[in-house]
């Protein structure tokens, strides 16, 4: 796949769907904030916008999902009101979900009319006609399965299909493809680009949501901007360059202050040599030194994850090693990492850095449960300190320690785990994704906080997709994609272009520094 | 071994030698819950002594489980075997009727043994053979009376609800009760299933529920004993008559030791072998009553040593 | 493992309103079924309150209570127990067939040593091999149940000397006038709600149960923990079974079946939701005393002991919808 | 060992159960000269049914997510109303006894959907209270039926087939129908194997759950006619233990507890490896107490077998 050659012009039709003054709150979160959006018919229209600045949320609304608060959706001429996706897909409107809503054990056919299979008389379904309809949509799809292979046999890439075959099915005035293409592989993609575009000459509008700023260029007629819940402005896609989306994305155009980044590093904490996990990621070597930040960028699947996980004890390497402290280090399970002095904030905090039901100070001890006992009973004396001095220096916003963290907003979430791993005193800091979904209060307060660990002492490997949170964090940057190292960054000196190419497989060859 | 019963079972001896082998009968028996107690248990290992000692017969021995319905389904599988004989203990004295007149129809001759089934199917049984739990019912009645002089409050904690011995047991002592002793007052029954754990519960309730009870009739020793034990767990136990069924060798222990009043001595080995010879004598194509009841005389303290400690 | 990936499944339904009324009667309500329960029996009955009946009802409880706090402490941590009643089988004729062999202390020892090994089995099939738990302590109820017919023949065990030994203590003794299986009882679950509350241990167990990934995730090893509850679960077993072999002084192969159902009927009216990560000793203490309450109160007002079961439906019912919040959850979906 | 994983995983679907069925039945052949004939084979049918039937719907409740204890209580009362109303009529009997099961399943079914507490829970209450209420109808004893009319039915065969294998293997095949072809079932591995999605897809999961639990009552409650119908009687404490049968069926058979996945073939051949080895064990002369104890092995060797098949290693984070 090349760089976007062409721009297209914008299509000249009054919107077949618009979104005026769309308010969403949750529980202790603004999530979007008199949001205004349309799209016109047989155009693409990309909606970007930082993790966490409300795009799923807005498209959730839109697609019956969640209910916005204040704010009106009119389709057509008529104002609707979508009670569940259903309702919404019966109106036209349909959501291709990032996450997968198949179900494993049916057929093809069977996920792509889940909830609406044609029927006979006595409930029969009617399989030929659930045959040719299916068939249909594949030959529109172009993809290399047929209609009844089972759902859980196919590639991700392939249940990304069929997710776009179940849209496809209804028919549709809109379609919304949230980060379609995650999970393609390059062969793939054109095909997608192909449904888009004849969706598009059939006259209906498509909302197209991606990171990637390659794709949106190359397929999208306008580009709406959301920041923290806000609308930002929406410009044609033939007038306007990636400096001025990326400004319009983060609010300035990357100022990055270099300054602040830790500069004083000791000797190598982690060194990663040749690590392997058989069929996940393949020869990843780096090290992080004491007092440095280093970044790990890529896009979601590229394997960085797994390299966390696998560092930190929760899964066994097909090869390579890991050396912790001048030490080959071999980790049975996640407790001998924590003993180590090994920290992982994870990926998803709601599964797997929380226990929800639980109260914000067990929460924060969870990590280190000996240091708060004594002969094996906890000190409750001694868990109000811990979680007294965490909740001050990171300014955590909760009613009580009793609170049960389920009900936080997520920046506070997050600086619970994180007080949970600081309390374990730990050498090596691992942060995944540590600002994904929380507001840019939260998220600034984590960054300084992230640099101040680094001065003092700590190793700090932060994982990102987010590109101003690398490039604003580092000193230095690996870049992972499909499963590979592809390259290493100095963080000060490194450039957007770079950075883009070599986590899409695009510059395999540069290999910087 | 055998004293009082001695003429029963010298009767059977006999009979079993006289049974020549000239033939090797194939004789099924399915039983209804070995293990759950260990009257049936030291039954089914007499059973496979005598078949081994009387030398011509092959048995298939079964376990119902207590479920009628697998019951049912052993005796079919007995059906399809082609035994020559079937012997079942029911599980339940109607619901194995249909399965018993199928085999009847087959042509294979039935022997029920120990409980009775109803009398809608003696029709296609050849023989019954076991104790007659009616007038166990009758005689623990008696000893009652006898013990209590003629006036006093009892309770009752019967069988397994259901189960044919404990209808009977309970229907001989309810009736020859008012009629023996017409100031002894039944007060209440409840079930023990045949539990001494159950037994020792209820037995517990009662003496809450109580201030006066003078005697305890239980369905068998084994949930006698569980009563006895409540009763010594809240001091009562030297105002209090213990009559059971069944001895066993608790039952018997205690009545020796003067806590137990009385009880009725029924040998699960006389049992088994009489259900043999039984089954041997209709093969042998001898003229049976259709009911053989092997004999369950009292004990008490008085004759305690003319009958041999229970081996269960 | 496949927790994460398994959807939780959304269900519809009602949503939880009228906050403070209902989640008062939500967080009290077995308390306040308890007492309304006991008032009404003490109407109708003037024994129910006695302090002897109450002490019988309480002593006969213990064996199922004692059990519900071992099984309480799987729950918590995410996970279920059939076993239970074969087991209880097991240790009891295996202690009482010992004491005239080997003498009370032997049998005591090699009694608790070999339910804990039972015990291990469970733990390891579930914590370490990660089986369901429902089925294999499924399995492992039709096997010990076979294990103890084999090991006895089928026969009853008795203990010939029931005056003479020290083993009646356990089950018949009384210690400042309370009898022991009452003190067991109460020591049993004040110990083990401490160690629930109070420890390390505890707090980890209720991680493990609450979020299985997250608790791996933060340097717990949830297959230790999971596995050390079946321990728990076995030496309640083993203590139950102290207190049955002794109050029977004699056991049957089959007396503790349909024990595992009592004692999840007793766990689940004291209103511990299946789901792990939460729940507590006392509810579980209450449940069970409700449950044996309900048997004898009815029982001394003149109705078969089997009402206790109707009405325990009704209450569980009533319960579930009271306590909406254990809704939207589906009990297979959270650990497989 | 890839190949073997394939084989049992794709499409052809053939449950592992079935081999094993497959070998236990040629392993019994050789060692028994009883086991091998149609009569026998024919009785192995007659004696599965009734844990078989229930089976059938528990399939689907368990496909959707569910499970459900009451089965045995259910069938107990069903067995009890069959038999206990003959007096007044054989149809109103029968019709009672399949509308018990019928609401009862719609209780636990409607309580289940209505709080969304696990249906183990519910139904563990509505299996102790089914079984009180089946005693105070009964008041513990036992029922007759006055003629043989019912229990001849019982134990008539159309040609060489007996007629409760008869119902059961139709059964079967309705149910394999209704799973494969319908829109309802279509939707029970859709509710089950991925609720949100379901519930996105505008499928009615309540009212599906609610059909299934039904289904299920129904099951248990025509297993329960046509065993009552098999001993002309009904017991209070028939179907005790049951459901803890049928549901170890069902999970050999290949269904999954945590929903989604299973099928009636492969519930089918989960209770003929019941069936099977109870008959051949039968047969061998294994002692009772053994049968039990090799039982609860195979349960949880399956489990490992189907583990270790069904869990990609390397994939998998090691928690």
């Amino acid at each position: 796949m090349k760089a976007p050659t062409q721009s297209r012009r914008p299509v000249d039709a009054a919107p077949i769907l618009k979104l005026q003054g769309i308010t969403k709150r949750f529980p202790g979160v603004v999530a979007l904030n008199n949001v205004d959006f349309d799209v016109r018919p047989g155009e693409v229209h990309a909606l970007l916008g930082e993790n966490g600045a409300g795009k799923s949320t807005l498209m959730k609304v839109l697609a019956g999902k969640h209910q916005a608060n204040e704010g009106k959706i009119i389709l057509g001429d008529e104002e609707m009101a979508f009670e569940n996706p259903k309702h919404a897909k019966r109106a036209g409107v349909v959501l291709i979900h990032q996450e997968q809503s198949l179900v494993p054990e049916m057929t093809v056919a069977e996920n792509i009319f889940l909830g609406s299979l044609p029927r006979k008389p006595f409930n029969r379904v009617d399989w030929r006609k659930l045959r040719e309809d299916t068939n249909k949509i594949l030959e529109t799809l172009k993809c290399g399965f047929k209609h009844d292979d089972l759902v859980g046999s196919l590639s991700i890439a392939k249940k990304q299909m069929v997710e776009i075959g179940r849209a496809l099915a209804f028919t549709p005035q809109v379609v919304i493809f949230d980060e379609p293409t995650a999970s393609l592989t390059d062969h793939e993609k054109p095909v997608l680009y192909d449904v888009i575009n004849s969706l598009c000459e059939q006259g209906v509008g498509i909302v197209y949501i991606s990171h990637r700023m390659d794709e949106i260029f190359h397929l999208s007629h306008r580009i709406s901007v959301l920041r923290d819940g806000q609308y930002t402005g929406t410009v044609n896609t033939a007038d306007t360059n990636e400096d001025e989306i990326t400004r319009m994305m983060i609010g300035r155009s990357l100022e990055l202050d270099h300054a602040s980044k830790p500069n004083d590093f000791g000797d190598n904490l982690l060194e990663v040599r040749n690590l392997s996990v058989k069929r996940v990621f393949e020869d990843v070597s780096f090290n992080v030194r004491k007092g440095e930040i280093v970044g790990m960028y890529g896009l979601v699947g590229a394997g960085r994850s797994e390299v966390a996980e696998t560092i930190f004890g929760l899964r066994t390497p097909s090869g390579g090693e890991v050396v912790l402290d001048g030490e080959v280090v071999k980790f049975r399970n996640s407790h001998d990492a924590v003993a180590s002095g090994v920290a992982l904030v994870p990926e998803d905090r709601k599964d797997q850095g929380l226990i929800l039901g639980m109260n914000c100070r067990d929460n924060m001890t969870m990590a280190s449960l000996t240091s708060v006992s004594s002969m094996g009973f906890m000190q409750g004396a001694k868990e109000r300190v811990v979680y007294d001095k965490y909740h001050q220096a990171m300014k955590i916003k909760t009613p009580s320690w009793r609170q049960k963290v389920g009900n936080l907003s997520g920046g506070n979430q997050q600086k619970i785990v994180i007080g949970k791993w600081l309390h374990t005193h730990p050498k090596l800091l691992i942060l995944d994704e540590p600002t994904r979904g929380i507001d840019v209060g939260s998220k600034s307060e984590i960054h300084t906080l992230v640099k101040d660990l680094a001065k003092s002492g700590y190793a700090v490997l932060v994982i990102s997709s987010e590109m101003p949170e690398v490039l604003g964090l580092s000193n230095r940057i690996i870049a992972m994609y499909d499963g590979r190292v592809t390259a290493e960054f100095d963080g000060d000196n490194v450039s957007e272009d770079e950075l883009v190419q070599a986590i899409t497989g695009m510059g395999k060859q540069a290999q910087a520094s | 071994m055998f004293n009082k019963t001695a003429i029963a079972a010298s009767v059977i001896m006999m009979s079993i030698t006289t049974a020549q082998a000239q033939d090797t009968y194939r004789i099924g028996i399915t039983q209804n819950n070995v293990g759950v107690d260990s009257y049936q248990t030291t039954y089914e290992s007499a059973f496979e002594a005598a078949a081994e000692k009387a030398g011509n017969v092959d048995i298939v021995v079964l376990d119902a489980g207590g479920d009628v319905a697998r019951q049912i389904g052993q005796v079919r599988n007995l059906i399809q075997q082609q035994m020559d004989a079937i012997i079942i203990w029911p599980t339940n004295g109607q619901a194995v009727i249909p399965a018993i007149r199928q085999a009847h129809n087959a042509g294979i001759p039935v022997i029920v043994t120990n409980s009775k089934i109803a009398e809608a199917g003696l029709e296609f049984i050849s023989a019954f053979s076991g104790p007659d739990n009616v007038q166990q019912g009758i005689s623990s009645a008696e000893m009652m009376c006898d013990a209590l002089g003629g006036e006093g409050k009892v309770v009752q904690i019967s069988g397994q609800p259901g189960y044919t011995t404990a209808l009977e047991r309970a229907t001989g002592f309810e009736k020859r009760l008012p009629e023996v002793c017409p100031d002894v007052e039944l007060v209440e029954t409840q079930p023990g299933n045949w539990n001494r754990e159950r037994a020792q519960r209820v037995m517990e309730d009662f003496l809450t529920k109580y201030d006066q009870i003078d005697g305890v009739y239980s369905g068998d020793d084994n949930m006698g004993v569980g009563a006895l034990n409540a009763a010594k767990g809240a001091g009562r136990a030297d105002e209090i008559i213990f009559i059971g069924a069944t001895n066993f060798a608790v039952g018997y222990d205690a009545i020796e030791r003067g806590e137990y009043y009385g009880s009725i001595y029924q040998s699960p080995v006389d049992d088994a072998e009489a259900a043999l010879q039984t089954a041997l004598d209709v093969l042998a194509g001898k003229e049976l009553p259709k009911m053989n009841f092997f004999e369950t005389p009292k004990i008490t303290a008085e004759n305690l040593e003319e009958f041999d400690r229970p081996v269960f | 493992m496949a927790s994460a990936d398994q959807p939780k499944s959304g269900l519809p339904g009602v949503k939880l309103s009228k906050a403070g009324v209902m989640s008062f009667l939500s967080a009290q309500g077995i308390l306040i079924f308890f007492l309304l329960g006991m008032l009404a029996f003490s109407l109708f009955s003037e024994q129910f309150l006695s302090q002897s009946n109450i002490m019988t009802v309480i002593r006969q409880a213990s064996i199922i209570g004692i059990i519900a706090i071992g099984v309480t402490v799987v729950i918590i941590g995410g996970n279920l127990d059939l076993s239970v009643g074969s087991m209880l089988s097991f240790s009891t004729v295996l202690v009482v067939d010992l004491h005239d062999k080997i003498g009370p202390t032997n049998a005591i020892l090699l009694m608790f040593a070999f339910t804990l090994m039972i015990g291990a089995v469970n733990g390891f099939l579930i914590g370490f091999l990660r089986l369901n738990s429902l089925i294999v302590t499924l399995a492992m109820l039709s096997a010990i149940q076979g294990l103890v017919l084999i090991y006895s023949g089928g026969q009853n065990v008795d203990i010939a000397d029931q005056e003479g030994t020290w083993f009646a203590f356990f089950g018949r003794g009384y210690l400042g006038g309370i009898a022991v299986p009452i003190l067991l009882f109460g020591l049993l679950a004040i110990v083990v709600q401490i160690v629930m509350s109070r420890t390390g241990y505890g707090r980890r167990i209720f991680a493990v149960g609450g979020n299985p990934m997250a608790a791996v995730y933060s340097g717990i090893r949830k297959n230790w923990c999971v596995f050390s509850t079946y321990l728990i679960s076995a030496f309640c077993v083993a203590c139950a079974a102290l207190v049955l072999g002794s109050r029977v002084m004699g056991s049957q192969n089959n007396v503790g079946q349909g024990y595992e159902l009592l004692v999840l009927a007793g766990i689940i009216l004291g209103g511990t939701s299946l789901l792990g990560g939460a729940g507590s000793i006392w509810k579980t203490v209450i449940g069970v005393l409700m449950l044996g309450f309900i048997q004898n109160g009815l029982l001394l007002m003149g109705y078969p002991y089997y009402t206790q079961w109707i009405v325990t439906w009704v209450i569980i019912i009533l319960a579930v919808w009271l306590d909406l919040a254990n809704k939207r959850k589906s009990l297979f979906t959270t650990h497989s | 060992m890839t190949s073997i994983k394939g084989f049992f995983r794709g499409r052809a679907k053939i449950q592992p159960i079935w081999i094993f069925v497959i070998a236990i039945f040629i392993f019994f052949s050789f060692m028994s000269e009883y086991f091998l004939s149609w009569g026998n084979i024919t009785n192995i049918l007659v004696q599965t049914s009734t844990i078989g039937l229930i089976a059938l719907g528990m399939t689907l409740v368990m496909i959707n997510g569910n499970i459900d204890l009451s089965v045995g209580a259910i069938l107990g009362l069903a067995a009890s109303l069959a038999v206990g109303l003959q007096e007044i009529s054989m149809t109103l009997a029968i019709a009672a006894a399949l509308g018990a099961g019928i609401l009862l399943g719609a209780i636990n079914g409607l309580i289940v959907w209505k709080t969304g507490v696990n249906a183990f829970i519910v139904t563990l209450g509505a299996m102790l209270g089914i079984r009180g209420l089946l005693f105070v109808y009964t008041d513990e004893q036992s029922f007759y039926a006055s003629n043989f009319a019912f229990s001849d039915f019982g134990m008539s065969s159309i040609g060489p087939m007996p007629v409760l294998a008869i119902i059961f293997l139709v059964c079967v095949l309705i149910m394999h129908l209704v799973l494969t072809r319908t829109s309802h079932g279509r939707n029970t591995f859709a509710v089950g194997g991925n609720p949100e999605a379901s519930i996105d897809a505008g499928i009615r999961l309540g009212r599906h759950m609610m059909i299934n639990f039904i289904i299920v009552g129904f099951f248990a409650a025509l297993a329960g006619v046509l065993l009552s119908s098999q001993m002309g009687a009904a017991t209070p404490n028939l179907g005790r233990d049951y459901e803890l049968w049928v549901i170890t069926a069902v999970v050999l058979g290949g269904t999954k507890l945590t929903g989604g996945s299973g099928s009636i073939i492969g519930t089918l051949g989960g209770v003929l490896a019941i069936g099977i080895l109870r008959n051949g064990m039968n047969l061998m002369q294994v002692p009772a107490f053994y049968v039990l104890v090799v039982l609860g092995v195979i349960l949880i060797s399956v489990l490992i077998i189907d583990k270790k098949v069904n869990v990609p290693s390397s994939k998998e984070v090691r928690i």
